[in-house]
């Protein structure tokens, strides 16, 4: 095949400006149409280069003037400038179609203007001389400078003035860097230059420099960057789309490209500018409210770490391109595409692209974008992530890797805070009118995102997220099967609730044979406990959009989880489970910004997780998870750490606990026990797997299980005691989880195998009576209206069903006999027999009790006592709520008389961990321990005697008593000022704040709340630095020369 | 002092005071004024690198013979870069006499302090 | 004043940056590679006397190709910036701006001599120092001359910018032509040599070089009105 | 190189940093411009000096010619707008 010239790239663009220029004013349309016929041939050229250099084509070099490389201009294209000018061309094709109106509106002149942008762009992009690069430089800003006036916003005029007056001090650094670097050199070509001793030449280094910094400049870098932030807040859209996506990367190939130069002396630099810039223009980000100038801090934070990562290439060696592709590509795609969608709608806060709620579409587009900014799975920047930290990692650059997690997490806020505004604030009444133009271009930018997506997961090591071809089936289907509900979202919710636990159930039998016992036991409680839930589903009527595709999201990540064989596998499932869940917590009345903070604690727990992996890969990744146990020992506890930290996020141990009571509370009735009942399982296999991997860790003299120890146990005693103090029922419950969990975290770090035993029976256990207890006590807020205790009470004759299911719940749960929380107490208390550590046990011991206290109090006041007036003619709570809580009591009974049925496989299959310990003897009716025995029927059995003889006591010593009607009570004539007050379950356990208040105070959330505050007005106080002057903005250019300098003198 | 040495010490003095000039001044058309200083300044430098003392204007006339043109003539590369510079230095700066133009159309003042209506 | 302290603190950093710059230089004693090859190729390659432009329209043809297109740029955006004014403005019609009679008749007969002297420079660009964007300047002062002394004498804008976009249109067509039957884009070996020294030599140079001539020129001049015919808005 | 050559260089480069001191210094915009236009026009000398008539051709007629008429039209604009004021 002959492939076109590459010439003709240039040749096209200026050849159809100047032809524009022969037109008629008033022919508007045509003049467009040539445009849009230039950009798309043009485009046209750059895709056949692309599939050639994909199909293995050798990079071409083209000369101009018949004359040979260094003395004539010439061109170099392999794959890279390939792709990157398909992504210019692509996108500026868009881009003019989006400003259709605009371009027709202005005339002949502006889209000239465009086009010879466009064509500078892909000039710098391809041109290996120093000083055509500087030409095409300035055609970029020349040509930005009359772009920017497109907008119908007065003050993008300044903003263009700003943007020239700091290019002059850029093309005056520029040129004299340029001469005196051909002085040096001999020549303009930057391969001659780079081949040639130019750097050991005094004027040579100093020139470099300054070309060097000239180039960065151009990246916008702090704090020489208020100007770009002008254009990107007044510019028109999608001019804006254009200069973030389109120029800057331009201007980043420009800096790869000099730095050939360089060698690998200046790479520092790069890495220190860009991370300087990330950090700074994210944390700066926080206090933004204007959508535009958000996206703008944005967009220089990224470029900004490209350009590190730039400064990393030499460390990352092959996976370089890869890693700075992927997050350029996915950087520009995504804010192109959110530019774009900026101009479709007036307002300009953050808060009103509630707008977008209108069209569900634009939501899920408006995701797409924010996961690629945010590298979440399965978009290009997760695979370049992944593949950024381990290089990093396996050259030790420990502190580069905390810089970049921390900024990545911060961006992670703010874009995240941003979606929980655009889903839950109140939308606007008025409806806007879209020109179908403007949104065909964002849906098309949505669909390149995905199809970069796909590519980045062929072009990966690993396996592709989104590909069907894969050996085993079982790993592709979850996520298809999530996917699969994006397109089948507009169905009624009643059938795509179907299809779910069709699908589930249907799963959970395929994969049953190939489950070990501890994945058998997680994966009936994520598929089928999961489905049980589901069943409560039912209740919703309409299509409940965005629910479907969420939840199966959360449930393809967790069953993807437990039976990832790689840590690649294993990381982009946890990656897959905390988005899904985020979407459903984000789904319930208030919960913004509690689901904001469980976003940020799990991607910061992921971050941690995706460290240890990185540490313990030492080059080899993805590894065997099984492999976990060889790590090499200076690095295993540190691996350890990381690891227990990431998922000790996800089960909520106390200090990292801030996310979980609101995200649990305000979540909708059936996402609550989702949420509680089976994400929190994620956590423990995690840990599960940590500790049956790598055992006990000491980092220096400290036993770290140790520490894991005195964690789950101060987790249980303060979670409980939270728990007691609460007004609101479902927080009472989510507090109560956090202590459920750190019994088991507890019983884990006990390290024996009664212990494990143990925390495996709390995985069960607290998935049945937590979820039973979530959807009861939903019930009952349903139909009560409130979630506040002391609201409530008498409830127990109205709703019997949902009585029964909170009584035995609080039976099982609290280890009372005869369910099967008293197993659960049966064998912890023998496996803290086992154990050596007494003074958390001591812990332990004391929050068994507090957890009555907070159990009691749930049944007391919602149940007992006096029935408010306002219900008494309430309902029982809808069918489908109440289903699956009759379920979890048959099961919890029969669980109570046949534990061994799951445990027996389970004791067999831990027994390969602890050889040599005493296990339980599951022979007979009775399972026997060391210290004794227990038998559940002989049990229930005795119970039930005694409950029967009790019962008829009392019924005997009441056959007298005299019924009386409940509202004929008098009160006093005061009104009191907040009624609630003297109500008797407010402040029910008033005695016991008084005593152990001092433990529940909020250190801990002040403590984060404190870093959030100091971050925001750190960010809010640096903003300043951008007066609005421009005389300010060049004075910040030449202080920045001037201290990059400074800073780099050692190396010149 | 030789020729070259004084040619671009005075390029870049002139740099530095075409840029104290734009950094001091608060009108816009005096800031475009010290701009072009400055270009002018790096328009010195730039040719003065190209110089070489004895040599000739690369032109090849019936003084420099063709084959000794090698011999004779100063570094021609410079020169060719100037003239594409001044070029472009004159488009920036109609650009910006343009903007000038409009900004003062828009607030009745040249003062750029005056247009920080976009910040932080 | 703490500014201007502060300004001259960092640029005096500047200036130890050209400092180094200027005692660290030594002018080359030879012609440097790419120099040379200059030296020695531009007479038989190209045939060009003026090695300078032999450089700008051939071997860095593309820059200079970027460079009207610089000012291509330039001459639309400023006419689009200042687009709404010349509207305004013609419906105030004239402005009593008179020039002197003896002035007005004296532009007239220079006009047309400074234009031909700005066609001479850029024709002869291939052999004497002067080229395109020398002459094109001159051919846009002699319309400064008559917009001066005349300044509501109507140029036909689309006459500046028909010649304009040809010349630039047939700029770009050379160098394809290059491409095609020489031995690269902008190479301008596709015509002959002729004789060494000649007006009509030196392959496709002079005819390039005039292009950029009229296109300069065309575009000087657009600018010129386009800043000179301005109203603001009002 | 002679010394003639050297003293016209050394006046021009005084008269050329003279005059950008003036542009940048003086109160009148007109004169910056008609400075700045003869610090050019001392530029484009000292570019005759440095073997370069082609760059002292261009710096003379762009740098203090149409750039120095492109100051005043938009002085003169500016100008007139202010006297309606």
């Amino acid at each position: 095949m002959v492939m076109p010239n590459i010439i003709l790239i240039i040749a096209t663009g200026l050849g159809a400006a100047f032809l524009l220029g022969l037109l008629r004013e008033e022919k508007r349309l045509s003049a467009y149409l040539i445009t849009l016929a230039a950009l798309a041939f043009m485009s046209l050229i750059s895709g056949l280069w692309l599939i050639a250099f994909a199909g293995g084509a050798a990079p071409i070099e083209v000369t101009t003037a018949g004359t040979p490389a260094p003395f004539a201009i010439n061109f170099k294209m392999g794959l890279a400038e390939a792709a990157l000018l398909l992504l210019i061309n692509l996108t500026a094709l868009l881009s003019a179609i989006y400003m259709q109106q605009t371009m027709l509106r202005l005339g002949r002149r502006i889209m000239a203007v465009f086009l010879i942008a466009v064509m500078a762009v892909s000039g710098i992009i391809l041109t290996r001389d120093v000083f055509n690069l500087f030409v095409f430089l300035e055609l970029v800003v020349i040509a930005s400078g009359g772009l920017v006036l497109m907008s119908t916003d007065k003050r993008a005029l300044g903003a263009g003035f700003k943007y020239l007056m700091v290019s002059e001090f850029i093309t005056v650094f520029l040129l004299i860097g340029i001469i005196f670097a051909y002085h040096a050199s001999g020549s303009l070509n930057i391969d001659t230059m780079a081949a040639s001793d130019m750097l050991a030449k005094q004027g040579g280094a100093l020139a470099f420099f300054l070309i060097l910094i000239a180039l960065i400049a151009e990246l916008k870098p702090f704090p020489a960057n208020g100007w770009a932030l002008d254009i990107y807040e007044s510019a028109h859209p999608g001019f804006s789309a254009l200069f973030s996506a389109v120029f800057a990367t331009g201007a980043l190939f420009a800096v790869d490209k000099v730095l050939l130069m360089g060698g690998t002396t200046w790479l520092p630099l790069a890495t220190g500018i860009g991370l300087l810039t990330f950090v700074a223009s994210n944390i700066m980000g926080l206090a933004q409210h204007n959508d535009r100038r958000l996206l703008g801090y944005s967009s220089i934070a990224q470029v900004g770490l490209v350009l590190a990562i730039i400064g990393q290439r030499e460390v990352l060696g092959d996976s370089y391109l890869f890693v700075a592709g992927g997050i350029l590509l996915a950087h520009a795609v995504a804010k192109a595409g959110l530019f774009w969608m900026s101009g479709m709608f007036e307002a300009r806060d953050l808060k009103d692209w509630t707008v977008l709620r209108q069209k569900p579409l634009m939501v899920g587009i408006f995701i797409t974008f924010i996961a690629m900014l945010t590298g979440l799975p399965p978009f290009p920047g997760f695979y370049a992530k992944w593949e950024l930290v381990h290089g990093l990692i396996a050259h030790n650059q420990f502190w580069l890797v905390a810089v970049i997690l921390f900024g990545a997490l911060i961006e992670v806020t703010y874009l995240m805070r941003w979606f929980g505004y655009v889903i839950k604030r109140d939308a606007p009444r008025y409806t806007e009118d879209t020109p179908f133009h403007k949104e065909l271009v964002v849906v098309l930018a949505a669909a390149a995102g995905w199809v970069l997506a796909y590519v980045w997961g062929e072009l990966s090591a690993y396996r592709n997220l989104l590909s069907l071809a894969e050996g085993n089936l079982l790993v592709v289907l979850p996520l298809m099967f999530a996917l699969l509900f994006f397109m089948i979202d507009g169905l009624p919710a009643r059938i795509k609730n179907i299809i779910a636990i069709a699908g589930m159930v249907a799963y959970f039998i395929a994969s049953y044979s190939s489950y070990d016992p501890l994945q058998l036991i997680f994966g009936s409680i994520i598929l089928l406990g999961g489905a049980v839930i589901m069943l409560a589903s039912f209740h919703a009527e309409g299509r409940r959009t965005g629910f479907y595709p969420s939840a199966m999201l959360m449930y393809a990540g967790l069953a993807l989880l437990i039976i990832a064989e790689n840590s690649f596998a294993f990381f982009a499932a946890w990656e897959m489970l905390t988005i899904g869940s985020y979407f459903l917590i984000l789904r319930g009345k208030a919960s913004e910004p509690h689901a904001l903070s469980y976003i940020i604690f799990s991607l910061g727990g992921a971050f941690a997780i995706l460290t240890g992996f990185a540490l313990a890969a030492h080059g080899q990744a993805p590894f065997e998870i099984a492999s976990l146990a060889d790590v090499r020992e200076d690095v295993a506890p540190y691996v350890f750490i990381l690891l227990a930290v990431g998922f000790m996020t996800k089960t909520a141990a106390i200090g990292l606990h801030i996310w979980l009571p609101g995200a649990h509370a305000e979540a909708e009735t059936d996402v609550s026990p989702m949420v509680s009942g089976v994400l929190l399982k994620a956590g423990l296999f995690g840990l599960f797997t940590l500790l049956m991997t790598m055992g006990r860790q000491h980092l220096g003299p400290v036993d770290l299980t140790l520490v894991l120890l005195w964690i789950g146990a101060l987790t249980a005693l303060l979670g409980n005691l939270m728990a007691a103090f609460q007004e609101d029922a479902k927080r009472l419950l989510a507090y109560s989880s956090i202590g459920q969990m750190g019994y088991a975290l507890f019983g884990l770090a006990l390290m024996n195998k009664l212990g494990w035993l143990m925390a495996l029976l709390f995985v069960i256990n607290h998935y049945i009576y937590k979820s039973m207890l979530f959807l009861s006590v939903g019930g009952v807020a349903k139909r009560t209206g409130t979630r506040a205790m002391y609201k409530m009470g008498g409830l127990i004759a109205l709703m019997p069903l949902s009585f029964i299911a909170v009584m035995i719940g609080i039976i099982a749960m609290s280890g009372v006999p005869p369910l099967s929380g008293y197993g659960g107490r049966w064998v912890f208390y023998n496996a803290i027999m086992s154990a050596e550590h007494r003074l958390p046990m001591i812990l332990i011991f004391l929050s068994g009790p507090i957890g009555f206290l907070y159990l009691f109090r749930l049944v007391h006041t919602i149940f007992l006592g006096q029935l408010k007036d306002e219900h008494r003619r309430l309902k029982e709570a809808p069918f489908w709520i109440i289903l699956p809580q009759m379920i979890y009591v048959l099961f919890l009974l029969g669980f109570a008389v046949v534990p061994g049925l799951a445990l027996r496989r389970v004791d067999a299959y831990l027994t390969r961990f602890f050889p040599n310990e005493f296990g339980l003897d599951w022979t007979g009716p009775a399972i026997t321990s060391e210290y004794g025995y227990w038998a559940p029927v002989s049990i229930m059995i005795v119970i039930g005697v005694i409950f029967c003889l009790v019962l008829g006591w009392m019924l005997f010593l009441n056959r007298n008593a005299q019924k009386v009607k409940q509202f004929n009570i008098v009160y006093s004539a005061e009104r009191p000022y907040r009624p609630e007050t003297t109500h008797y379950a407010w402040n029910f356990y008033a005695p016991y704040r008084k005593a152990l208040g001092f433990m529940v105070q909020p250190f801990v959330t002040n403590f984060w709340n404190g870093i959030a505050t100091a971050l925001h007005n750190l960010g809010d106080f640096s903003r300043r630095l951008y007066t609005g002057n421009g005389q300010t903005y060049a004075f910040q250019m030449l202080i920045f020369v001037v201290m990059a300098y400074l800073v780099s003198r050692g190396m010149i | 002092m030789s020729l070259v040495t004084l040619a671009m010490a005075g390029g870049f003095a002139l740099i530095l005071i075409g840029l104290y000039g734009a950094l001091n001044n608060r009108n816009i058309l005096r800031i475009i004024i010290a701009f072009t200083l400055a270009n002018t300044g790096v328009h010195l430098v730039l040719v003065a690198v190209g110089y070489m003392p004895g040599r000739t204007a690369p032109i090849l006339d019936a003084a420099v013979p063709v084959d000794q043109a090698n011999a004779l003539i100063i570094d021609p590369v410079p020169q060719a870069l100037v003239l594409t510079a001044i070029v472009i230095g004159l488009g920036v700066t109609a650009l910006m006499l343009a903007y000038a133009l409009r900004l003062f159309a828009s607030r009745h003042t040249l003062d750029i302090s005056k247009f920080t209506e976009l910040k932080w | 004043m703490t500014n201007r302290l502060l300004t001259v603190a960092f640029l005096a950093g500047l200036a130890v940056i050209f400092i180094q710059l200027l005692s660290g230089y030594a002018p080359d004693t030879d012609l440097n590679l790419t120099a040379s090859y200059y030296a020695n190729q531009t007479a038989p390659d190209l045939g060009a006397q003026n090695i300078v432009t032999g450089i700008i329209v051939t071997y860095r043809g593309l820059d200079t190709l970027g460079e009207v297109t610089v000012l291509f740029l330039t001459a639309a955006i400023v006419a689009l910036v200042l687009v709404h004014g010349r509207a305004l403005e013609a419906e105030r019609g004239p402005k009593p701006f008179p020039a002197g009679e003896l002035l007005q008749t004296g532009s007239r007969l220079l006009a047309p001599m400074i234009l031909l002297l700005g066609i001479y420079v850029f024709v002869n660009g291939h052999l004497t120092p002067g080229g395109g964007f020398q002459g094109g300047a001159i051919v846009a002062s002699a319309v400064l001359l008559l917009l001066l002394t005349d300044p509501m004498r109507r140029f036909s804008h689309r006459l500046i910018s028909r010649i304009e976009s040809t010349a630039g249109l047939l700029f770009v067509a050379i160098g394809l032509l290059g491409l095609l039957f020489a031995g690269g884009f902008l190479d301008a070996r596709f015509l002959p040599q002729g004789w060494f020294g000649a007006l009509f030599s030196a392959g496709a140079i002079p005819l390039i070089y005039s292009l950029i001539g009229l296109k300069v020129g065309a575009e000087f001049s657009s600018m010129l009105l386009s800043l000179s015919e301005t109203e603001d808005e009002k | 190189m002679s010394t003639l050559t050297l003293l016209m260089a050394v006046l021009a480069a005084v008269a050329m940093l003279g005059g950008a001191a003036v542009a940048v210094a003086s109160k009148s915009t007109p004169v910056a411009i008609l400075a700045a236009g003869l610090v050019s026009l001392m530029a484009s000398v000292l570019f005759v000096l440095l073997a370069a008539p082609d760059v002292a051709m261009t710096e003379a007629a762009i740098g203090s010619g149409l750039t120095t008429f492109l100051f005043f039209f938009v002085l003169g604009r500016v100008k007139e707008e202010q006297d309606d004021d």
